[in-house]
Formats: C-alpha cells, sequence, structure tokens
C-alpha cells in the first residue's frame, strides 16, 4: 500500500508544483494547498500504514495494533499550520488584488529592474 | 452480516463514483454543488459502513461532523450562487 | 616607554585634533601636530646607538589571546630605520603642509587626523613582528591613504583615485593576509621573528610556495610594481603633502619593507628571488620609460617612484639570492641588500623634496601641467635649486647620494654573475642590461621634469597665477631635503653604520649576525670598473636623448590606449556596475515563476544526484500494509478532483474539486484509522473553501490564454521532477527503516502515566503540548496578521519612505 | 434582490445548538475518545458561521458581541498559563498534573490540567478563526 | 533541568499576547515591548552564566524522558545567538519608535515583532526536529504579518512571492522530517545524534541530509534558493527590513549548523563537501547582487546573501577554526547588518530614495552619519580591528587547514567586493556634490541615530574586545565539534 500511496503521493506533488508554476493567483494558492495535502500524506505514508485500530485506547486492542499516533499527532499540528498560512494567503492575494487591480503573475514583477 | 456490509459499500461507492462524475463533468456550477451535496450524504454512508467493517466506534464523530459540514457546505454554496456572497454585510 | 604604546600615539593625538581644529582655530593646527612625528622621531633617534650595536627593543600588548593575536612592537635595525624615515619625513611634511593648506578653507582638522591615523598605521606595520597585527596596520594604511586621497571629495578624480588606490592596495592586503595564514599553519606561529627561526623546514611545506606568491601580491601591490602600479599615478589627486609622504616616501615602502622583512623566511626559494629580481626590474624599466609620457609634474613623479620602488625591490631580490651562494658575504652579491636600503633613505630625501617643489610649483603657479610650465628658473631660484639637486641625485649623478646608490645597483646586478644557480649563467646578462636601459630613462626623465619646468621659456599667459617664490615656511622642509642630498653624499658611511648597516643585518641574519660584520664601505671613486663606464654610458645616451626629446617624445602618443593596464581596470569597474548588472538582470527576472523554477530544478538536481551517487535508492516489500479496494478507489477520486483542478478554467469549480480533493484525504485518514485527523480535516477542509469563496469573489476568471504551450510544457517537466524525486525519495526511506519509532512508548504510557486514552490527542496536549502551544501562537499570529492586513492600509503617497 | 431565508433561519436555529452541543461533547472527548480542542474549536466556529450564513454579520455580532483578538489572546494566555504553571513547582515545563474524583452525576472523573491547556486552545482556534472570518467578511 | 532557557521564548510570548488586547493603545505597547526585550535579553544573560559555569542545558518538556517528550537545549552556541538577536531587537526596536508610523504602530506592530522574537528564540533553543518546523512556522508567520504590515502597493507585490516560496520550503520540511522518521523513527536532535551512526543505510540518510539543507537553505538563502530573498526584503519598511536582515536567514543558517553537525555526520565526504560548494557559489552570486545594483537597500540585501556563504563555508569544514570561525561571524554579521541596516534606512529617510545615483554630498550635512557608516563599511568588509576580522579569518584559516584553499581564497578576495559595494554607498552618498535632501526633525533623527550609534558601537566591542567573547566562542565550537556533548545532556537529563 505504502508503494501506492508514495506515487499517489507524487502525482499530488506534480500537480501541486504545476498549479504553483502558473500565472494565475488563485492556481497557485491551490497548488500550495495541495502541496501541503500531499506532504501530510506522505507523513503519514512514511509512519507506516500497517495499523488496525485507531490509536485510542480500548478493550481488546493490543499496543502493536495501535496506528503509529506520532505521525498523525504531527500531522494535525502541520495541518493546523497550513491552515493558518492559507488563509493568510487567501486575505493577501484578496488585498494584492485590490490593491494592484491583477492576479497574474506575470504583471506582478518585483523591483529587480530597479536601479 | 459481514457480506451486507460489503455490499452496500460497493453500492454506495458506485453512486459515489456516479456523482465524481458529476462533480467533474459539471457542466454548471450547480450540477457541481448539487454533486458536492449529495457526495456528502455518501461519504456519511461509507465511513458509517466502513467502521462497522473494522469495527470501532471512533468514527461516529466523524459522521456527525460530516453532515454538519456537509449541511453548512451546501448551504454556503447555495448561497453563494444565488447572491455571489456569503455573509450578508448589512442586516436585513 | 611601551613601543607599542608609541605606535598607537598618533591616533591618541588624533582625537584631540577636532577640538584643537575648533577651539584654536586662529593657529594652524598643523603646528599642534609637528609636535607628534617629532617628538617621535628623537625618541627613536635615542634608539638608534643600541640598534647600531646589534641591539632589538620588543614590547608586547595582547589583544585576542585565544587566537593567538598580540601587537608586538619589535625594534630591530630595519624597522628602525623605517620608524625613523616615517617620522622624519612625518615631521617634515606636516611642516611643509601648514603652509601648504590655507587654515581657513581647508578641512584641517580631517586632514590631520588622517594624516595621523596613517602613521600610527605606518610605524605598526614596519614594527610589528605579528602577522595579524602587521596585516591590521596594512589595511589602515590603506584606510588611510584612501581618505587622503579623496580629501577633496567633491572632485570626481579624487575620488576615482581613492576608490581605485584602496581597490588595489586592499586586495592585496587580502591576499597578503591569506599567505600570512598558511605561513601561521605550517610554522604554528604568526610571530615573524619564530618564522624565521624556522625558515628552513617552513620550505618544505605544501603550502609555502601559495604563501610565498600571496604574501607577494600584498607586496607588490602597495608598493606599486607591476602591473598594479596604476593606482599610484591616480593617486596624485591627494594633496601634495600627501603625495609626498604616503606615495613616495612611506607607505609605498611597506611592500619594500615587507618583502625584505620576510627575506629570510622565504629566500630559500627561487620562485621568491625570481619574482622579487624580475617584477622588480621590470617595472623598474617600465615605469622610466612611461614617465616620459606624462605631462603632469606630479605624474613624472608618480612614475619616478613606481619605477624607483622597482629598483629597491630587484635588489632585494638579488639580495635573496645571496641565500643561494656559499660565502656570500665575500662576494658582490653582498652590496645588493645595502644597495637596496642605501637606495631607499636616498630616494626618500630626493623624491620627497622633488614632491615638495611640484607642490611649490602647482601652488604659485597654479597649474602642473609641465606644457604649461618653463622658464620658472629666474622667478624662483630656491625652488629651482632644490628641484635640481633632487632631479640630478635621481638621475644618479655626482655629488649627490643618488650616485652612489645607483652605481651600487649596477655593481648588484652585475654580480649576479657570480651566481650560477638556477640557469643564472645565461640569463644573468639580462639584468644588468635591463637596469642600465631602466638608468637610461631615468636620467631623461630626471631633466626632463627639472628643465622643462624651470628651463626654457616663461609663458605667463598659460598660467592660471602669478608666478612667484613660495614663501619661506614652505621651502624649509625641501631645501633640509636637499641639503640631506649633498650631505650624505659626503658622509656614506656614517649613514652606513648608523642605518643601512643594522638595517642589512635584518634581511640577511643568515649572513651576518650583527651589523658590524656588514663589511662594507661607500666610496664615490672605485676606479675604473664595469659600473663606472655604465654610468658614464647613461650620462652620454642620455643625455643624447634628452637632447632631441622633442623630436620623439610625441612616439609615446602611438602607444594604444585600449591595451594599458589603466583601461583594464577600468574595464573591470564597469564590469562591476553595469557588466554584473546586465548579467544579474539576466537572471533576476523579478517573475516569481522563473525563480520557483531555478529552485525546483535545484532540488530535483541535487536530491537525485545524491540519491544515485550515495546509492540510496531501494525497494523492499516487506513490512507493507495490504493494499485495499476502498484505499484505491480513494486515491482514484482524490487524483481525479486534482486533474478537475488542473484542466478547470472556473474558479468555482477549481475550489471545489480542492474541496474534494480535500475530503478524499479525510476519507484516507478514516481508512488509515486517524479519527482525529478525519475530524481536523474535514472541518478545517470546510472553512478553508469558505475562505477561498469568500476571497474570491472579487478575483476575475482563471485566464490561461497566455501561457503558451511552452511554457506549459516546461511547468511540466519541472513538476513532473518534483514528484518523481518525492516519489523516489519516499520509496527509499520506507524501504529502509533502520530503528522501531518512538512512538511505543507512547502507546504504552498513555494510560498508565499520562491518564489519557487518545494518544494522539494526548501528544499533542502532554507529551508535545509545546508544539501545540506555538502552533496556536501561529494562528494567533495569522490572526493578527490577516486584521492588520484589512484595516491597515497606507497608501504610497502618504507613508512614502517613512516620512510622515 | 431579496429572498427569502426563513427556512434557513429555521433549520439553523436548532442545528446550531446541536453543533454547538456536539462541539462541547467532542472537546471534553478529546482526552480519551477522538476530539479535543482542536475540533472543538472549529466546530464551534462553524456553527457561528452558520449563524452568519443565515442572518447577518451584524446580527450576529449584536448576539454574540465578541471581540474575537481579545478571545485568541486570552486563550493563548490560558495556554501559557497552564504550560508555565509547572515552573511554579519547579518541575520541566508543561508538567501536566491530574487526578481522579468521584463528582455527583459524572461518576468517577478525571481533572487533568491538560484539559485546561485544551481550553486555552479551543478558545484560540475560535478566536482566531472567527476574526478570520470576520475581518473578510466585513470587509468592503 | 532547569526552565531558565524558555525564559527567552516564553518572556516575549507572553508579552506578545498580553499586548494583542489593546493595540490602540501605542505608549503602552512600546514600553512594554521594550521591557518584554530588556526582560529577555536578562533572562538570556542568566542563561549564559548559567550555561558556561554547568555546561550545556537541556530540559525535556512535561517531565517526559527525553526522546518522547519535546527536548529544549541550550548550548553556548544557541545563547550566543539568542542574545544577540534579542540584543539586535532591542535596537531595532528603538529605532523603530521614530521610522515605522503611529498607524502601523496601532496596527499589531509590536507583537508581530515580539511573536518573530518567539520564533528565533525558540528555533535557536529547541532540541526538536519537529518543535523547529514549529518555531520556525512561528517566526515565518509573524514575517509575513511584518512584511505586508502597512499593505503598500510594493510590500503586496513582494510579500505574496515571500509567502509563496516559504509554503513550498515549509511543505518540503514536512516532507524531509517524513522521512527523517521514517528511517530513524525519532525526533529528538540529541537521539538522532546517538542513533544515526548505528544506522547503515548512509545512503537514504545522506539524501535526506541535503533535503533538509535544501530546506534549510531556503530560509537562509543559500545558492541557488536565494532568489526570493532580494525583491522580497525591498519592501518593508527600513526597521522590518533590518530585523529580517539580521535574524531571518541565521535561523536557517543555525539550522544547517546544527544539524550538519551534530547528526548529519554519517557522510561528511560528501553531505559537507556539497555545502562547502554550494557556500562558495552562494557567496559569488552575492557579489554579483551586491554589486549589480545602485540602491542602497539592495547592496546591504546582497551582502546578506555573501554572508550566508561566508559562514556556511566555515562549519562545512569542520574543524575547530572554521567552526569558531562561523560562529563568531554570524554573531557579527547579525549586528553589522542590523546597524548597516538602520543606517541605509537613515539614509533613505533623509534622501526620500533609496536610489543611489540620487544622492550625493551628505558629509557636509551629516558628517558623523558619514563616519558611522565607513566604520561599519569597514566592519563588514572584514577590516581588523573590527568585528568581520576574527570570524573571517578562522574561517579562511578553517579553510586552509581543510581541504578548500581555493575556498579560503575566494572567500578573501570577495572580501574587497563587499568592500566595493559598501563604500560606493559611501562614496556616493556622502561624498562628491551634495544633492538635494528632505529636511528631517532633529529630534527624530537623534531618536533615529542613537540606536544605530550604539549598534554600531557594539559591533566595534565584538571586534576590538574579540577576546572578551572568544572564551564564549570556544565553548559554542566545543559543542559543535563534540556532539557528545550535546546528547549526554539532553538523554541523561
Amino acid at each position: 500500500m505504502e508503494i501506492i500511496m508514495s506515487v499517489a503521493i507524487g502525482l499530488m506533488f506534480m500537480a501541486a508544483v504545476y498549479l504553483i508554476l502558473s500565472k494565475s493567483l488563485i492556481r497557485i494558492i491551490i497548488g500550495t494547498s495541495l502541496l501541503s495535502h500531499a506532504a501530510h500524506l506522505l507523513f503519514l505514508t512514511m509512519g507506516g500504514l500497517g495499523g488496525i485500530a485507531p490509536p485510542v485506547v480500548s478493550d481488546g486492542v493490543t499496543v502493536n495494533d495501535y496506528a503509529d499516533p506520532l505521525p498523525q499527532a504531527l500531522i494535525l499540528t502541520a495541518i493546523v499550520i497550513a491552515f493558518a498560512v492559507t488563509s493568510f494567503f487567501l486575505v493577501l492575494a484578496y488585498r494584492a488584488y485590490q490593491e494592484l487591480g491583477t492576479d497574474n503573475m506575470e504583471q506582478l514583477r518585483g523591483t529587480e529592474d530597479y536601479e | 452480516m459481514m457480506t451486507f456490509y460489503w455490499v452496500s459499500l460497493f453500492i454506495v461507492s458506485i453512486s459515489f463514483t456516479g456523482l465524481l462524475f458529476r462533480l467533474v463533468k459539471g457542466p454548471t456550477v450547480a450540477d457541481r454543488v448539487v454533486a458536492l451535496d449529495a457526495i456528502g450524504v455518501t461519504l456519511v454512508s461509507i465511513v458509517a459502513l466502513l467502521s462497522l467493517i473494522i469495527e470501532t466506534e471512533f468514527f461516529l464523530e466523524v459522521i456527525l461532523l460530516m453532515s454538519i459540514l456537509s449541511f453548512i457546505g451546501t448551504a454556503a454554496f447555495a448561497k453563494f450562487l444565488e447572491r455571489g456572497e456569503i455573509f450578508d454585510r448589512d442586516p436585513r | 616607554m611601551s613601543l607599542v604604546f608609541l605606535i598607537f600615539l598618533p591616533i591618541l593625538a588624533a582625537l584631540f585634533i577636532p577640538l584643537l581644529f575648533k577651539r584654536l582655530g586662529q593657529i594652524h593646527t598643523g603646528w599642534f601636530v609637528l609636535l607628534v612625528p617629532t617628538a617621535l622621531f628623537l625618541y627613536y633617534a635615542t634608539r638608534l646607538p643600541s640598534v647600531m650595536e646589534g641591539g632589538t627593543y620588543v614590547s608586547e600588548l595582547s589583544w585576542i589571546p585565544s587566537l593567538d593575536i598580540a601587537f608586538i612592537a619589535y625594534l630591530d635595525g630595519l624597522s628602525l630605520l623605517f620608524s625613523l624615515l616615517i617620522t622624519g619625513i612625518g615631521a617634515l611634511v606636516v611642516l611643509y603642509s601648514v603652509f601648504y593648506l590655507d587654515k581657513h578653507r581647508e578641512q584641517l582638522h580631517n586632514f590631520y587626523v588622517y594624516l595621523l591615523i596613517f602613521m600610527s598605521a605606518m610605524l605598526g606595520v614596519v614594527q610589528s613582528d605579528h602577522l595579524i597585527t602587521l596585516y591590521l596596520f596594512w589595511e589602515l594604511t590603506s584606510i588611510s591613504s584612501f581618505l587622503l586621497i579623496a580629501y577633496w571629495y567633491t572632485r570626481d578624480r579624487s575620488r576615482f583615485g581613492a576608490l581605485k588606490s584602496m581597490m588595489i592596495t586592499v586586495f592585496g592586503g587580502l591576499m597578503m593576509l591569506g599567505g600570512f595564514v598558511l605561513l601561521s599553519i605550517i610554522g604554528g606561529t604568526y610571530s615573524i621573528r619564530e618564522l624565521i627561526a624556522q625558515a628552513p623546514e617552513l620550505a618544505e611545506h605544501d603550502f609555502f610556495i601559495w604563501a610565498l606568491v600571496l604574501v607577494l601580491l600584498g607586496a607588490f601591490t602597495k608598493s606599486a610594481q607591476f602591473p598594479f602600479y596604476i593606482w599610484l599615478p591616480d593617486a596624485m589627486e591627494a594633496p601634495t603633502p600627501v603625495s609626498a609622504y604616503l606615495h613616495s616616501a612611506t607607505m609605498v615602502k611597506a611592500g619594500i619593507y615587507l618583502v625584505a622583512r620576510l627575506t629570510p623566511v622565504f629566500a630559500l626559494s627561487e620562485v621568491w628571488m625570481w619574482l622579487v629580481a624580475g617584477v622588480g626590474l621590470f617595472t623598474m624599466v617600465w615605469a622610466s620609460f612611461f614617465a616620459l609620457k606624462q605631462k603632469d609634474l606630479k605624474g613624472i613623479l608618480a612614475f619616478s617612484t613606481v619605477s624607483q620602488l622597482g629598483l629597491i625591490m630587484s635588489l632585494l631580490g638579488v639580495a635573496a639570492a645571496a641565500y643561494h651562494v656559499e660565502g656570500a658575504a665575500e662576494t658582490y652579491l653582498k652590496y645588493a641588500a645595502f644597495a637596496a636600503i642605501f637606495h631607499l633613505i636616498n630616494h626618500a630625501t630626493f623624491k620627497g623634496s622633488l614632491f615638495m617643489i611640484a607642490g611649490i610649483v602647482d601652488h604659485e603657479t597654479g597649474t602642473r601641467d609641465i606644457r604649461k610650465l618653463g622658464g620658472l628658473m629666474s622667478l624662483m631660484p630656491i625652488s629651482f635649486t632644490v628641484a635640481l639637486i633632487g632631479s640630478l641625485s635621481m638621475a644618479g649623478m655626482p655629488p649627490f647620494n643618488g650616485f652612489l646608490s645607483k652605481e651600487m645597483f649596477l655593481t648588484a646586478m652585475l654580480s649576479l654573475q657570480e651566481f650560477n644557480l638556477f640557469s643564472m649563467d645565461v640569463w644573468w646578462i639580462l639584468f644588468p642590461v635591463i637596469a642600465w636601459i631602466g638608468s637610461v630613462f631615468t636620467f631623461i626623465y630626471s631633466l626632463y621634469f627639472v628643465f622643462h619646468t624651470f628651463a626654457g621659456k616663461h609663458k605667463p599667459d598659460q598660467l592660471p597665477k602669478q608666478a612667484h617664490e613660495a614663501p619661506v615656511g614652505m621651502l624649509i622642509s625641501p631645501v633640509f631635503l636637499a641639503v640631506l642630498v649633498v650631505l650624505i653624499f659626503f658622509i656614506p658611511n656614517v649613514i652606513g653604520d648608523w642605518l643601512v648597516k643594522p638595517a642589512v643585518a635584518a634581511i640577511q641574519p643568515f649572513l651576518y649576525d650583527s651589523p658590524q660584520s656588514v663589511d662594507i664601505t661607500v666610496s664615490a671613486w672605485h676606479g675604473f670598473n664595469t659600473e663606472l663606464f655604465m654610468t658614464l654610458g647613461i650620462f652620454a645616451i642620455g643625455g643624447l636623448m634628452f637632447w632631441t626629446l622633442r623630436k620623439w617624445q610625441h612616439l609615446y602618443d602611438l602607444y594604444p590606449d585600449p591595451i594599458s593596464l589603466n583601461r583594464l581596470y577600468d574595464e573591470l569597474m564597469v564590469l562591476s556596475e553595469s557588466g554584473v548588472s546586465r548579467f544579474s538582470k539576466m537572471y533576476m527576472t523579478g517573475f516569481i515563476r522563473t525563480y520557483l523554477v531555478y529552485m525546483f530544478s535545484f532540488v530535483i538536481f541535487i536530491v537525485l544526484l545524491t540519491l544515485f551517487m550515495t546509492d540510496a535508492f531501494r525497494l523492499n516489500f516487506d513490512n507493507l500494509a495490504p493494499i485495499g479496494v476502498y484505499e484505491i478507489v480513494i486515491l482514484f477520486a482524490m487524483l481525479g478532483a486534482t486533474v478537475t483542478i488542473l484542466v478547470s478554467k472556473s474558479r468555482l469549480t477549481a475550489i471545489i474539486a480542492l474541496g474534494a480533493v480535500g475530503y478524499s484525504i479525510a476519507l484516507l485518514f478514516v481508512i488509515f484509522r486517524a479519527p482525529d485527523l478525519a475530524l481536523t480535516q474535514l472541518v478545517i477542509e470546510t472553512i478553508s473553501v469558505a475562505l477561498f469563496l469568500l476571497a474570491f469573489y472579487h478575483l476575475p476568471q482563471i485566464s490561461r490564454k497566455e501561457e503558451r504551450m511552452n511554457f506549459r510544457f516546461g511547468n511540466a517537466v519541472v513538476a513532473f521532477g518534483v514528484g518523481l524525486t518525492m516519489t523516489l525519495v519516499a520509496l527509499s526511506a520506507h524501504s529502509q527503516k533502520a530503528l522501531p519509532s518512538i512512538s511505543e512508548f507512547y502507546k504504552e504510557t498513555v494510560y498508565t502515566e499520562a491518564a489519557g486514552g487518545n494518544i494522539v490527542n494526548v501528544i499533542l496536549v502532554d507529551y508535545r503540548g509545546f508544539d501545540t502551544l506555538f502552533e496556536i501562537a501561529v494562528l494567533a499570529i495569522a490572526a493578527i496578521g490577516i486584521i492588520s492586513m484589512i484595516r491597515l492600509r497606507l497608501t504610497k503617497k502618504e507613508d512614502q519612505h517613512e516620512n510622515k | 434582490m431579496r429572498t427569502n431565508d426563513v427556512m434557513l433561519q429555521t433549520a439553523t436555529k436548532v442545528v446550531t445548538f446541536i453543533i454547538l452541543m456536539f462541539a462541547v461533547h467532542i472537546f471534553f472527548a478529546g482526552h480519551y475518545t477522538p476530539g479535543g480542542g482542536f475540533i472543538g474549536g472549529l466546530l464551534t466556529t462553524t456553527a457561528i458561521v452558520l449563524l452568519m450564513l443565515a442572518f447577518d454579520i451584524p446580527t450576529v455580532k449584536k448576539v454574540l458581541p465578541i471581540n474575537y483578538v481579545v478571545l485568541t489572546a486570552v486563550g493563548l494566555l490560558f495556554a501559557i498559563a497552564t504550560a508555565s504553571a509547572s515552573i511554579i513547582f519547579d518541575v520541566p515545563f508543561f508538567t501536566h498534573a491530574y487526578d481522579y474524583y468521584d463528582l455527583p452525576l459524572f461518576g468517577e472523573t478525571s481533572l487533568h490540567s491538560a484539559l485546561l491547556f485544551d481550553i486555552g486552545v479551543y478558545l484560540v482556534v475560535v478566536g482566531v478563526t472567527m476574526t478570520i472570518i470576520q475581518t473578510i467578511g466585513e470587509d468592503e | 533541568m532547569s526552565n531558565l532557557l524558555l525564559f527567552p521564548i516564553i518572556i516575549p510570548l507572553l508579552f506578545a499576547t498580553v499586548l494583542m488586547l489593546f493595540p490602540k493603545k501605542v505608549y503602552l505597547q512600546r514600553l512594554l515591548s521594550v521591557i518584554a526585550v530588556v526582560l529577555t535579553f536578562i533572562s538570556g544573560l542568566f542563561l549564559l552564566a548559567k550555561v558556561s559555569a554547568d555546561g550545556v542545558q537541556a530540559v525535556t518538556l512535561g517531565s517526559w524522558p527525553a526522546p518522547f517528550g519535546i527536548s529544549m537545549v541550550s548550548d553556548m552556541f544557541s545563547v550566543l545567538l539568542v542574545l544577540s538577536s534579542t540584543l539586535v531587537t532591542l535596537f531595532i526596536l528603538f529605532y523603530s519608535i521614530p521610522t515605522i508610523g503611529i498607524r502601523r504602530e496601532r496596527s499589531f506592530y509590536y507583537p508581530a515583532v515580539l511573536f518573530l522574537m518567539v520564533g528565533v528564540n525558540g528555533a535557536f533553543t529547541t532540541g526538536d526536529i519537529f518543535n523547529l518546523f514549529v518555531f520556525v512556522e512561528v517566526l515565518l508567520m509573524a514575517s509575513y504579518a511584518l512584511i505586508v504590515h502597512g499593505g503598500e502597493k510594493s510590500q503586496m507585490r513582494e510579500s505574496i512571492k515571500y509567502v509563496l516560496v516559504n509554503i513550498i520550503s515549509s511543505a518540503l520540511f514536512v516532507v524531509a522530517v517524513a522521512y527523517l522518521y521514517s528511517v530513524t523513527g525519532t525526533l529528538n536532535m540529541a537521539d538522532l545524534a546517538v542513533k544515526i551512526p548505528e544506522i547503515e543505510a548512509v545512503g537514504i540518510l545522506t539524501v535526506i541530509a541535503i533535503l533538509f539543507l535544501v530546506v534549510f537553505g531556503f530560509k537562509a538563502a543559500i545558492f541557488p534558493l536565494y532568489f526570493w530573498l532580494p525583491g522580497s526584503y525591498f519592501a518593508p519598511p527600513g526597521a522590518v527590513l533590518a530585523l529580517f536582515g539580521a535574524l531571518l536567514t541565521k535561523v536557517g543558517i543555525y539550522a544547517i549548523m546544527r544539524t550538519y553537525t551534530l547528526f548529519f555526520t554519517m557522510n561528511i565526504g560528501f553531505t559537507h563537501e556539497v555545502l562547502a560548494i554550494i557556500a562558495i557559489l552562494t557567496v559569488l552570486a552575492g557579489c554579483v547582487g551586491a554589486l549589480a545594483y545602485f540602491d542602497v537597500k539592495k547592496i546591504i540585501i546582497y551582502n546578506i546573501i555573501i554572508a550566508v556563504g561566508v559562514v556556511l563555508f566555515g562549519i562545512s569544514q569542520m574543524n575547530v577554526a572554521g567552526t569558531e570561525g562561523a560562529i563568531f561571524y554570524l554573531i557579527h554579521d547579525m549586528l553589522i547588518k542590523a546597524a548597516l541596516f538602520l543606517l541605509v534606512g537613515i539614509l533613505t529617510i533623509i534622501y526620500g530614495t533609496s536610489d543611489l545615483r540620487k544622492m550625493g554630498g551628505l558629509m557636509k550635512s551629516y558628517p558623523v552619519l558619514g563616519w558611522v557608516f565607513l566604520v561599519t563599511a569597514f566592519g563588514l568588509a572584514g577590516i581588523p580591528p573590527l568585528s568581520g576580522f576574527p570570524g573571517k579569518l578562522l574561517i579562511v584559516q578553517g579553510g586552509f587547514e581543510g581541504t578548500h584553499f581555493w575556498g579560503s581564497i575566494i572567500i578573501l578576495a570577495t572580501s574587497l567586493l563587499v568592500l566595493l559595494s559598501v563604500m560606493r554607498i559611501f562614496i556616493y552618498a556622502f561624498w562628491g556634490e551634495p544633492k538635494k535632501i528632505l529636511p528631517v526633525d532633529k529630534a527624530r533623527y537623534y531618536a533615529m541615530f542613537v540606536p544605530t550609534v550604539i549598534l554600531v558601537a557594539l559591533t566595534i566591542v565584538l571586534g576590538v574586545g574579540a577576546e572578551l567573547f572568544m572564551p564564549f566562542i570556544e565553548d559554542a565550537g566545543e559543542v559543535l565539534l563534540n556532539p557528545s556533548l550535546y546528547y549526554d545532556a539532553v538523554l541523561k537529563e
């Protein structure tokens, strides 16, 4: 299963990077969302998918049957952080559009040509 | 009993796939929103069946949550489609 | 009194200068400053008798003992000689400057502060026994020279010259530092004396040659040797006292000092000898040749300085050869070091006076252009006399000190025939021949300098000012130096015994154990030998060529400018501005996409490279979870939704599809037994979708018209690379699980020790609660960030550049 | 265009309370079964969002006059305070304490200082998400 | 066990939170934030005393045994960085009061700065790789808030790029931690340091090490991951720029230094060679940028990148001289970059532009500013006896002693380019014919200038009084080179 997951995650990374490289800001933001999704799934996969029971203490489940709880906790943290960042990014895009009147990254050239 | 769950799961999945097709295909946004709402329902069923299969009660919260969210989500989308915005800024 | 303290005395004095300038502006600040070098000169002079006997003084002040860095002032023959030069000429120059610089119009406090800093720095260079502090003072001389050259900083040429000199000398300094560090690694010490003590062992080391070359880079840049001399002519933008002091008598001799000081360390290497002698000699002939091309009085003197420095340098190279000859003290080779030091002293006297005269001419006529000058002889008789003495000494004519050292220089060059190592037996002849050619040109430009200024026709209409003799005060210093020029000719052996021999003993400790054992007597007449005939030849040919100078001087204009070294420097500076700028613009496009492509490509490249170089890729089919139908279905749903995002043209569709991906992931979390994750993912996905809808209400439809095919193709390639990289590493990382996870501990202790049941939640609030604390901090920061982003809108006009 | 929201509003009135109850449940359940401060907080937010959806922002603000930034800060302070309490007892930061009590109505319950920390998390999550939604929602 | 080492993190966190309660009370905000930073600094000093007396301090939070809870570790290296970053923040705080503008102050400016400090100090102190991620996110989030703070057009444009790049690097961070966890099963750095040498699968660990280099390289702005930096740093106001320039990349450098000395040491021949090459390329790329622009901010911004390369070159040598040099240079760079950015900020305010071509002749009207700038410029270029010198000397020595002769030569030669780039500012802005300047209120000028001068004075103390600091630097280097000091302190806690 882990192999299939790894391939699928690779595909998600591909999609995410492809979106991030496009010109439209909203596609870029969606791309970053996908990127963090992929990263979280990858973490879960790396922890191993072999658990039989959720990592919650209950009767009749031996210690070895639990899914690995640590990646889950870390992913939870990462999800929340990604949420904070994504919402920030969204608002930034929203404000940038108000301020600059475009969401095309080509038109958002930097000040590099400034001398 | 297990067989029953599996068969149900299979059937629900077929409808899930169909809805997914509708979600992808569109053609109008309204189609997609309806599809999404229905997907919410099928998801609830799937999770319920799954927790029956793997014999755990810990996903009940998930089920409840899904139905709540599905409700809110559909309401939000509907409002968005109708008015173009989700929250009214002025009191009605 | 501590010698180290004395080094810093000028800097300490400098602290009071601005105060004196402000409070006692009526009195020329220079008078106060004059006290410092005079006092120091007198103090150092009292050390002469014992140093003459071979005595040394050491004083130490530690700076960074942990790094073994200390100020060690070490006074032996060589450093004492230089210290006397620095303070002596310094005093004369300060005296001269009192009359040269107007106390009302000039920023005197700046000038004297720089000058005093320079004095300290220079004393530090010649007295430091510690390589690192030597480097410190070395850079300080570059900096003070930079400030002094740009003293009139509103002039473009001043700033240009200042920067040029600093760039070149600091470059040399940095390279020299590299050499010093190498030396310290080889020898295990920064102390020059200790390095000298273990010189033969040092030469064995691989780094030795590198250290040598790097140190020489420092010496050559500072002493304006070919091809680094180009900064010196431009440094003439400095006020003339500065040119006389820094750029002829002292700072440029720091390189000479360094070569002399380190000769015992490096002389063992033939590379040293070849480089020092060869570069020196070449510089001498090159600069003397081009001195005649100059139209600016100070330009001529600058080239002449370069040439003379080359001469001294080449003598030091020959002095190093003595190391390779058995019983060198018995051969003519012994003259080289003596000649070097002797000429150094002589050069300081005559060149100092010449610079001061050039300054006087500039001051009194308003120009330094030799084409406008002429016939000043009758108007400025004293200046003319001084200039004549200086020039003839420089030309190597008796009865001036230059004659003596020039003769000795030829002797030393001829002595190379006694030296038959390194295939010198064939090539030695080149040295005296080149030296002779250089001397001829030296002769010509000396005459050119003095006669084209003072003889010939007076052209008052071309001069900005009515020319007249300089005030007496301004003449004191040059006259004094001119007297010395003559005096030394008559008492060369006094100078030799008191000043030169102790220095020679310091340069060649392998030949002499005390200054007394230097068995050299200078005499003006030593019979009809080769040197004498060469000198006569110089006079004859030089005189002839000077006579016909007007006929052939224009040939210099044929020399193509574009290939000159100055041009190279200019090109380099242009390169460092617009060239680099253009280069930078090539890749700094300002498009974030371009940057991302670079970055992603790098990630792909470096990770895959590592993966294959270290042979890290493994695929292990053990220990895998079984493949379930539902997982596959959900994965397909997820990927399907992802594809939908990719192809969708409508914002809303893309957002919905993103939501679908999120929900699929929540389902995967369900299947992989992660209820907490599933719950969180579900709610967060919902809220995110709501936010997307909120924020993107205003945004236009996704437009992909302008995305051309190759644009998309490039993106696809990069994207594929990233995906591939992630998958490959994931597969190998999972296949090489080496150790059991620490999470076993949580599973075992959660109920008993943490009193919880939901392990994930207990990890979040207890085992790793710290993470959670800062995770909610992140949330809080996001909140304040978003609020201020929405509420705080400083329009461009109002808050431009933080000015309100 | 005036639309009729009666159905939505009526349903919301009921559903909001269901969600809030659920949120409280899931918050307290967190230590033993899936749930916890995060999810509880997020669910509470959804309840409020639902209110906003069905009614309008000013109305909701009138009903719930909360400055969400302050709420966030208070939540954060709560969390810091819980974590820092251990400094007073000179044990490593973040050391939790717990004990079992026999409370009427609830039966045997464990009181755990981690729960206090979780309250902080809960408040922050509600505060932050609501801040974000409200600021964007209100922006013209 | 000592909770002391948490104070530099908790104090600003607490104050930042409190400040969130009343954003509009500007005077109280100023006062409390200064108090917070001063308290942090004092606690840092206590910590320094403790660490230098008792060695590495560690506490595993929640009283759990070491690899299972989160360990916070203060060795000399981290204490020094905490202290210098706090100090820098203090002066930048003083500088922001007259420059940042009342409207920014009323809009959570100070809490954001304090949160940034929480993140920076936390990242310097943590002993857990995932916790490092969290702290990095804290500081990134705060930096996002600061970079858009004010919402000017250029800020908007550039912060999109900044946020985007950092989101990518954060995602990679999670991925890298995932890989590391998969192979080693642990997250505690001390535990990693013990376990990694036992693992035979060196190849995959090397790959992970390189991936971490990339992740931290994004933050540290190494070649070729620095592209986001010049544009992004250009946008925010002077004080924020100084804060970023002095602190943000340093966290990335710290992370590289920590991981590459503590546990990614299984394949030094490969990883550290790569690091050295990248470091040199970074220096060169930085030089190109520093020379290419006629803009005071840009020039200093590119100098950040050069310094990154220099420090990383030092640490890549894995010998005493290189390591101590890297530590010294890192601390020097924090102070001097902050000072330079503040100076350049003053210039920008005086001229109303950061374009060098529109400047000139300031020496007449602001001579002291000119001298201070000149000294700082020399300090940056590593002219002795200023603070850049000892670090650079040691790094060069380290390179020679290691196997990177040419690396050291390049470091030396590029010092010249650094000097050229800053002297260009000096020559253009202070010398030449005077150009138009904006009137600046005297009181406001001194409010900006005094903190700057004190900061510059500190850099001079760091250089001239290097001996005062060398024992600490040596201690710090010792821990970096002997990981056992580190993990023994954590695991036997």
